[in-house]
């Protein structure tokens, strides 16, 4: 780990919304606050493993970095340079270090061209006009996705799921980026296909020393590939900080509600675990105070009172609660 | 060994499927077996492209255009369930001896009709008088408290949209509880849910189960799942049943390798990353013999000259496999 | 809902003001001068200076838009050339004509269409759903105008059937008007004998004019059902143990034909167009006929009245249709 | 009885009353007809003038004088008679005094002023034929029988010109004027006449339908008809097809007078209706633009009208319901020249001619346009007769398919006249002045009926003598004289005399053919039952 | 490949293939079927309206010209003008709906108001108009049809480019930093394609036909074109007797619009996305 070094993308304090345009003689959308406040680091050569339900806003998260989605407010710096702030053109380009793989690499592949020319428009599009540089080029990615040069000529929808996973890998790292947003890397793979992708992830990783954000609602996934986890509730971080030690002793009733309600390989566990009442709220509507809080067991009266912001309880562990200290961090819930 | 063994409320024997396809026919299943004994929650396990699902279409008869059963038998008590008529199998064998518990719970209500009018589907009969209609509306309002969805005096009268993704699948539970089933198919009815929401709904279907003494056939491509909710479980690949046998054994000892790897994927098992070499065979053509020998570590020649033999090499605990002939304990 | 259709109405409204731009543009500027089209035949220089000011020709052409939309206003959309009289009120005791055979033969498309179409669906890529639509395609295929000339041969003139023309016999007082619709006007004051006379007019050009309707209608329920049964809770009913019949005829079918309510508004557009040779031919004396004796006179402001006044009659059509699709899905009403 | 034998009575007389011929609703009156000839467009009898128009006023409006019979004679009607003064100037018409308009009150000269000053003011329709002769203010009446007319030059067509003029009531109109319009718009639906029979308005529909009662009051008084028709319902049916079925079907009484010609037989081979045949005054011309090259070739020009199948056509199109017209004047009318000898369709000679015309360099090799009315069958069949037989002799013909306001707005000026087009010139009045002098006198150029442009002044003075003669027997010489110089320059190809085909239902008795109206005259009809 | 056989199990579809090619081996090999192309325009009028025979196989019309003649070339004429009016509808709507359905802003929002205002009137109501007013003939029909034809056309693409827009592989292409125009034209026109050509194909019938009804109005063709429309026009006065005049050429009309619209249709099970699954 790589901890003192300076962070390769700093986000501060990053707010995105959706909605509030008013289409023509329609009621204004509601302005929904997907990403509220959120501040990150990532340090070269680190994964991080961005955690939540759906609609959490992690993905929203992954699509500002990238600048895709555009930020209302906050600070970015890539490298030390502010790229936020800029008009989507700009922000794409400024953040071109930065690359990011869909959940479903399937459908983020143009269905009419074969799987070489989509990594050679990739390289086309970056300027890489030396036709033999970008077939060397594809034909080593495709290689160290471990994926035959002969698939080349194959097509997206003649791809079982894992080698999708791999072609979207391919494409993005032919570019050579520094960051790579994962978007849900393994979900929808069978455990037998998941555990190798994720197995060429990591390896990619080592190899082009490259920095992630890994986005994921599978926490089992995270712990093993991420050194650092953020846990997100609504569009704001409640738990960020070593994965050793959140998985270890977590201390958001959150996260620890969370943790309990992965299935494990253990007869009978289903028993032991108290579940989380209610279901996973909108953005929409929001409580004042916590937004945790009408699921939360330990809420207390003083959790309606203001958001909670995040507090440090370790080495660079932080967690979102006013009533940590009270319920106990080795309570486990 | 012969201890008073209960009989089991479903069981299928030697079950082969065959559907239809562009490309030929496609064998989805081959010689599939299982059984459901009383009050017990047996899971399914098995990865996409195990037949899994088809195996439930068979049970409830509600196969593909182009599918149809070309060997065994699915056992309903004293009813083989693939000779009776299409009209018995829907008038008393779906959602009326077997309810059904969907997989998507976003997918599987009309968007266009009110919760009601669905919920009390299985229960209509033509003819209904209002008073009846009323009877079973508040039946199923019961049924609502039960699956402890918010606000149930209300919730026919909305629309699906209107309700969470857990609250529809609590919709669903209630609606496969309609006419009082003593079997409960569920085809991963957690998949498409939030962990939170999952346990939630694994709980409830826990207690269900327990309470009205309902046997279940649980479906999944998780083992931490099987392993949580169920009494015992079939693994199946590639259209065959593997193993089954009970939870606790089955997750300790393994008998089949597939079993064996498909573990050692789990991410709590695993210390190394590694997957399972190769791909699932194409239903068009597949290997004779044992499915997954191709991808076997343990293939010997004789995987490939015909189906391995069902053996129990402990009690209520089988396999199919030509490693475990000599443990037979037949 | 009245939110909802509010907002749909005004929603209309740039719709209908580019149709006063479209019919402006088409009356200023393709016949090279309005007024010498305007002031007619055998017009002096003094007429068509006449005309010219009358219509503030000789104005800014902002201006000339501004009092062409106040003309509009004021349903005055100006005297036909050839008869002098104002074209509104000919378009008026016309329209109810159209209406009422376009509605039956929309009617009748989809009452016809609907199950053909479901039928095709539920057999699909079977001999029935080859035939069904060898022949619904067929009947969007056939030349209205041959074929009513076809169905005037035989059903009237050979078997002596039906009556060959008009809305209605001669000599028969007509219904009181209410609603200008006489098979409508004729039930609401329990005439019976005169709602058969008005049915036995119509059942030939309604028939020819829903051919192409029909076709449309039982295509998109053929295409509607077959998407909706690929729906998981078409799989779920059946699974859950809905009777077969049920889960198409009420379940599939109700989710199909929302869908394909939106198509009925463009299939209006259709029938209107039909309209235009079907009256010509059965004699029916609606806004088609009334459109093709006015292009025959080159009567403009005739022309261009139709052109407006059926644009707003299908911009109703969509409005309603559109209501209604939000009346039968939940989701539209709320999500639109 | 029974439930069931009732119910199966009960869907037996529904089925009869579906499917039945339509029982009752066919059921005609006795006392009314069903006319389904095209209407006028309009209802002023000063704003339109046209044949749909004439068959409407005939029946709605009176004149001074009348046209009846075949050929037609014009006979005094609302007038009693009339004198002309020697320089042929003023023209004095005594009135009946026993007219009384459909409104109950009394026709009197002052009428017949209003009338006249309304068509002069509002400069439309038949006010042409006027215009140039007539001063609105030089129109008197100075005693209540009494109209006098001041012409500006003596125009003795005037006579024949008058039955063109309705006398309207000024006191129903008046009241309905807005804006100086003379109260157009308000006669454009409304009647306002004292005619034999008078307009329903609350059953007018424009161009669709008008309902005409007898009018028991007109001061002809009904001697003459036993079983006058009480309704007449005149109808539209514009499609051809239906209007000819609709009549062997007996749902009409009379189609319009133009049955297509192989219709003839269908509809006289049915027990329900037979046709009329009548001769017209109705001459169909192929016009051509004289002021264009090459048709201001005189040899191009009779090349062409050498190149017309004439016989083919009439014969084999028109089964020989048409006669072959030399000239611009109806072969039945005083003034055509009875030897004069019709071009003969001569291929050979029409090579020759062209020849001719090259030689003394006109440009034969431009394809050339001949301008149709789509709507007319004839006109389209006539074109492409030309068309075959003009591409047998090396000229190009294209067909253009226009209609008539289009038509009439382009013959404005030499330039955007067509190079050919082809119409009929029916009688609005029957004069020799009605074709040959308004067609061929270069001082009408810039009307329809002028449109082929052609210039020549010895046929100007001809023809403005014979205007200013009223011996009839001098007047024939001027116009035969005219007629040869015309036919022998070719300055159009006239086809044929029209033979009015009208089908009429078995019902209809007493029907008499008159060019003007077209035999629409309902005053002398009646039905049997 | 799949495809091919899925379309050839598709039995109408198939028979409107075999129709439309039969039309096209019609219309183009039309100077060799009819020999002398005279038959076409010039007739006997002896010869009219005589029933069909070994000599007239489909009989004379009016004039005394070979039906079968006219109908032959008829499907030269019928097909011209269907594909000029599809081409310029193409033309004028596919990049408008480009465009407009990729972009967002005043230019997208102005082709879709233009779109609405065609749309908003029956699509022959306003043919005929325009080809009213700008004067008579074959051409101004065509371009009169072309003009309410393109926004068909313009609304396809569009709702094809919205969908197509927000296609994860779009979003992915924006990600990878591709320029605007790059997606328009090599990534997005190729995937709305499928339902422009079925578009076109259902169009090519469509426009036949209308351009009959015009034909039949006296607003397309113009006489003596063997147009089918104005066929039945020119020829609907000698019913019921002459038959074969008006009956030939509108089975013409209903056997190749018949063609066109089945394998529309066919093409349109093929490669809509929603009934995708369902093969």
């Amino acid at each position: 780990m790589s901890g003192s070094d300076t962070a390769l993308l700093e986000i501060e304090d990053l707010v995105t919304e959706f909605g509030g345009a008013k289409p023509f003689l329609g009621k204004a959308q509601r302005i929904v606050r997907a990403v509220d406040g959120v501040s990150l680091q990532l340090k070269p050569g680190q994964a991080l493993g961005l955690v939540g339900e759906s609609g959490c806003g992690k993905t929203t998260i992954a699509k500002t970095a990238l600048g895709l989605v555009r930020e209302k407010s906050g600070t970015m710096r890539l490298e030390g340079r502010v790229v936020s702030g800029l008009s989507p053109k700009a922000a794409r380009a400024a953040r071109t270090t930065i690359q990011y793989v869909h959940q479903d690499p399937g459908a983020a592949l143009d269905p009419w061209w074969s799987i070489g020319h989509a990594l050679d428009e990739a390289l086309r599009i970056h300027g890489v006009t030396d036709k033999a540089e970008r077939t060397t080029r594809v034909d080593e990615m495709l290689l160290a996705v471990g994926l035959d040069p002969s698939f080349r000529t194959r097509y997206p929808h003649e791809l079982s799921g894992g080698q999708q996973r791999r072609v979207g890998l391919a494409r993005i790292l032919v570019l050579r980026p520094r960051i790579v947003i994962l978007d849900e890397p393994t979900s929808g793979l069978d455990l037998s296909v998941q555990a190798t992708v994720l197995g060429v992830i990591d390896e990619l990783r080592r190899r082009f020393g490259l920095t992630y954000l890994f986005v994921s609602h599978d926490l089992s996934v995270v712990e093993r590939m991420c050194e650092e986890v953020a846990i997100m509730y609504l569009g704001r971080i409640v738990e960020i900080g070593p994965t050793k030690e959140i998985f270890a002793r977590p201390q958001h009733p959150y996260t620890r509600a969370l943790l309990a309600a992965a299935p494990r390989l253990e007869p009978g566990s289903l028993n032991d675990t108290p579940a989380l009442p209610g279901d996973p709220p909108s953005p929409s509507n929001l409580v004042a105070g916590c937004a945790f809080r009408p699921r939360c067991a330990f809420a207390a009266p003083k959790c309606a009172e203001a958001r909670p912001p995040l507090r440090q309880i370790g080495v660079r562990h932080l967690a979102a609660c006013v009533r940590l200290d009270e319920i106990g961090a080795d309570n486990p819930a | 060994m012969m201890l008073e063994k209960p009989n089991p409320v479903l069981e299928i024997r030697g079950l082969s499927v065959s559907v239809g396809t562009d490309e030929g026919e496609a064998r989805i299943l081959d010689n599939a077996g299982l059984a459901l004994m009383p009050g017990s929650i047996h899971g399914v396990v098995g990865e996409s492209g195990c037949g899994k699902s088809t195996l439930i279409r068979a049970i409830l008869g509600i196969l593909p255009k182009r599918g149809r059963a070309t060997a065994g038998s699915i056992m309903l008590g004293e009813r083989n369930l693939l000779e009776l008529p299409a009209d018995t199998l829907q008038k008393e064998v779906r959602g009326r001896a077997i309810g059904f518990i969907p997989q998507d719970p976003f997918q599987a209500l009309n968007p266009v009709f009110r919760v009601g009018t669905q919920l009390l589907e299985t229960i209509r009969t033509p003819g209904d008088s209002r008073a009846t209609r009323e009877t079973k509306k508040a039946h199923v309002i019961s049924l609502l408290k039960a699956v402890q969805l918010p606000d149930a005096e209300h919730a026919l009268d909305r629309y699906p949209h209107q309700f969470s993704g857990g609250q529809r699948q609590r919709l669903l539970i209630a609606a496969a509880l309609a006419s009082s089933p003593g079997i409960i198919l569920a085809d991963e009815p957690t998949t498409a849910l939030d962990v939170t929401t999952q346990l939630q709904i694994l709980k409830l279907l826990r207690g269900l189960a327990i309470e009205r003494g309902l046997s279940m056939l649980f479906v999944t491509h998780d083992f931490g799942v099987v392993a949580q909710l169920c009494d015992t479980v079939t693994v199946m690949y590639a259209g065959q049943t593997v193993e089954s046998g009970p939870v606790g054994q089955v997750l300790k000892a393994p008998y089949h390798p597939y079993t064996q790897m498909l573990l050692a994927c789990h991410p709590e098992r695993a210390d190394e990353l590694a997957g399972i070499p190769g791909a699932v065979p194409s239903p068009l053509r597949p290997p004779t013999g044992c499915r997954f020998s191709p991808r076997c570590p343990s293939a010997r020649p004789e995987c490939n000259a015909g189906q391995p033999p069902r053996v129990a090499p402990s009690p209520g605990h089988a396999v199919r496999c030509v490693l475990h002939l000599d443990e037979a304990a037949a | 809902m009245t939110l909802f259709i509010l907002r749909r109405l005004l929603l209309a409204l740039p719709a209908l003001f580019g149709l006063l731009v479209l019919t402006f543009v088409m009356l200023r500027v393709l016949p090279h001068d309005p007024s010498a089209a305007l002031a007619g035949e055998n017009a002096t220089p003094e007429q068509i200076a006449a005309v010219r000011k009358a219509y503030g020709f000789d104005e800014p052409v902002w201006k000339q838009f501004v009092i062409y939309v106040g003309q509009v206003a004021r349903a005055d959309l100006g005297n036909s050339i050839i008869s002098n009289r104002p074209v509104t009120s000919d378009i008026a005791w016309r329209l109810p004509a159209t209406i009422e055979l376009t509605f039956v033969a929309l009617l009748f498309a989809a009452l016809v269409g609907i199950p053909l179409g479901t039928m095709a669906a539920v057999w699909h890529n079977s001999p029935f759903d080859h035939l069904m639509r060898i022949v619904t395609v067929g009947g969007l295929a056939i030349a209205s105008f041959w074929f009513a000339i076809i169905l005037q041969i035989v059903f009237s003139m050979d078997l002596g059937w039906l009556p060959l023309r008009s809305r209605y016999p001669e000599g028969l007082p007509p219904p009181t008007d209410i609603t200008g619709l006489y098979l409508v006007d004729s039930l609401l004051t329990l005439r019976f004998d005169k709602f058969w006379a008005a049915f036995q007019h119509i059942i030939m050009p309604a028939f020819t004019l829903s051919l192409g309707g029909l076709a449309s209608i039982a295509r998109f329920t053929r295409a509607g059902v077959l998407e909706t049964m690929q729906k998981d809770f078409v799989h779920y009913a059946e699974a859950a143990g809905y009777a077969r019949k049920r889960i198409i005829w009420v379940y599939v079918l109700r989710n199909s034909v929302v869908a394909a309510t939106t198509q009925i508004g463009l299939l209006f557009g259709a029938l209107v167009s039909s309209a235009v040779a079907v009256e010509a031919i059965f004699d029916w004396p609606g806004v088609g006929s009334y459109a093709v004796s006015a292009i025959l006179t080159s009567d403009y402001k005739a022309v261009l009245a139709v052109t407006l006044v059926i644009g707003v009659i299908y911009a109703i059509v969509n409005i309603v249709v559109d209501v209604v699709h939000a009346m039968l899905d939940p989701r539209v009403a709320e999500n639109p | 009885m029974k439930r069931r034998t009732f119910l199966v009575g009960t869907g037996a007389a529904a089925a009869t009353a579906v499917i039945g011929s339509p029982i009752a609703l066919a059921q005609r009156n006795p006392n009314e007809l069903i006319w389904a000839d095209q209407l006028p467009g309009g209802l002023d009898p000063h704003a339109l003038f046209d044949v749909p128009m004439q068959g409407y006023m005939v029946n709605v409006y009176d004149t001074l004088y009348a046209y009846e019979g075949n050929p037609p004679k014009l006979v005094p009607w609302l007038a009693t008679g009339h004198t002309v003064s020697e320089d042929g100037l003023t023209w004095t018409f005594k009135l009946n005094d026993n007219v009384k308009f459909h409104d109950g009150s009394a026709l009197t000269a002052e009428d017949v002023v209003w009338s006249f000053q309304r068509l002069l003011g509002i400069k439309r329709g038949a006010a042409s034929a006027f215009l140039p002769v007539l001063d609105p203010a030089n129109v008197t009446a100075p005693d209540k029988t009494t109209v006098v007319f001041k012409l500006k030059h003596a125009y003795v067509p005037f006579l024949s010109a008058v039955p063109l003029v309705a006398i309207l009531n000024r006191r129903v109109i008046e009241p309905n004027v807005k804006d100086n319009d003379w109260g157009t718009a308000w006669l454009a639906s409304n009647s306002a006449g004292s005619g034999v029979y008078v307009l329903d308005p609350e059953t007018y529909r424009p161009v669709q339908q008008a309902d005409l009662k007898r009018n028991p009051n007109h001061f002809k008084g009904w001697g003459h008809n036993a079983s006058p028709v009480e309704l007449v319902r005149r109808r539209n049916i514009s499609e051809t097809t239906t209007r000819i079925n609709a009549l062997i079907k007996g749902e009409i009484d009379a189609t319009d007078s133009y049955l297509p010609t192989d219709q003839v037989e269908r509809v006289m081979k049915s027990k329900t209706a037979t046709v009329s045949q009548d001769e017209s005054m109705r001459v169909m011309v192929l016009r051509m633009n004289n002021r264009k090259a090459p048709f201001d070739n005189v040899n191009y020009r009779q090349a062409l009208s050498h190149a017309f199948n004439y016989k083919g056509f009439i014969s084999g199109v028109l089964k020989d319901y048409a006669v072959r017209n030399a000239g611009p004047i109806p072969a039945n009318l005083w003034g055509a020249p009875k030897d004069l000898p019709p071009y003969d369709y001569n291929l050979d000679k029409a090579k020759e001619l062209l020849a001719k015309a090259k030689a003394e360099g006109a440009p034969i090799d431009r394809p050339i346009e001949i301008h149709i009315q789509q709507h007319l069958a004839q006109t389209t069949q006539a074109a492409q007769i030309l068309q075959q037989d003009l591409r047998r002799i090396g000229v190009t013909l294209n067909i253009i398919p226009n209609l008539w306001p289009q038509l009439v707005s382009s013959t404005a000026k030499p330039e955007t006249t067509p190079d050919m087009w082809v119409h009929w010139v029916s009688t609005y009045f029957v004069d020799p002045e009605n074709w040959i002098g308004q067609m061929y006198d270069s001082s009408f150029h810039g009307t329809w009926k002028a449109s082929c442009w052609y210039k020549n002044e010895k046929v100007d003075k001809l023809l403005q003598e014979a205007r200013r003669l009223s011996d009839q027997a001098k007047r024939t010489a001027l116009y035969e004289e005219a007629s040869r110089i015309i036919v022998a320059e070719a300055a159009d190809i006239w086809i044929y005399n029209t033979i009015e085909l009208r089908g009429l239902s078995n019902r209809v008795k007493g029907f008499q053919f008159t060019p003007v109206g077209s035999g629409a005259n309902f005053r002398i009809i009646s039905t049997t039952g | 490949m799949l495809i091919v056989k899925k379309f050839l199990r598709d039995i109408p579809a198939v028979l409107g293939l075999l129709i439309i090619s039969a039309v096209c081996f019609i219309a183009v090999f039309a100077p060799i079927l009819i020999p002398d192309p005279d038959a076409v325009y010039f007739g006997n009028i002896i010869d009219r309206l005589k029933p069909p025979s070994a000599e007239y196989w489909f009989g004379t019309d009016n004039l005394g010209r070979d039906v079968f003649a006219r109908v032959i070339m008829g499907a030269r004429g019928a097909l011209l003008v269907a594909l000029t009016v599809v081409a310029l509808a193409i033309a004028i709507g596919v990049p408008a709906g480009l465009y407009a359905g990729y972009t967002n802003g005043w230019g997208s929002e102005i082709i879709m108001r233009v779109t609405d205002v065609f749309l908003a009137v029956p699509q022959l109501i306003l043919a005929l108009a325009i080809a009213q007013l700008m004067g008579r003939g074959l051409e101004s029909a065509m371009a009169a049809l072309a003009l309410t034809y393109w926004p068909f056309f313009c609304r396809t693409v569009y709702s094809e480019v919205r969908r197509v827009r927000n296609a994860l592989f779009v979003e992915a292409l924006q990600g990878l930093g591709a320029s605007t125009s790059r997606i328009l034209f090599v990534h997005v026109l190729p995937n709305v394609a499928s339902p422009i050509i079925v578009r076109a194909t259902i169009g090519m019938g469509f426009t036949i036909l209308t351009t009959a009804v015009l034909g039949f109005l006296g607003i397309g063709a113009a006489p003596p074109s063997p147009d089918w429309g104005l066929a039945i026009a020119e020829s609907r006065e000698y019913l019921p007797e002459s038959w074969w005049a008006v009956t030939f050429p509108g089975l013409a009309i209903l056997i190749t619009v018949l063609g066109f619209n089945l394998f529309g249709d066919g093409l349109r099970d093929l490669v809509d996305p929603r009934l995708r699954r369902s093969r």
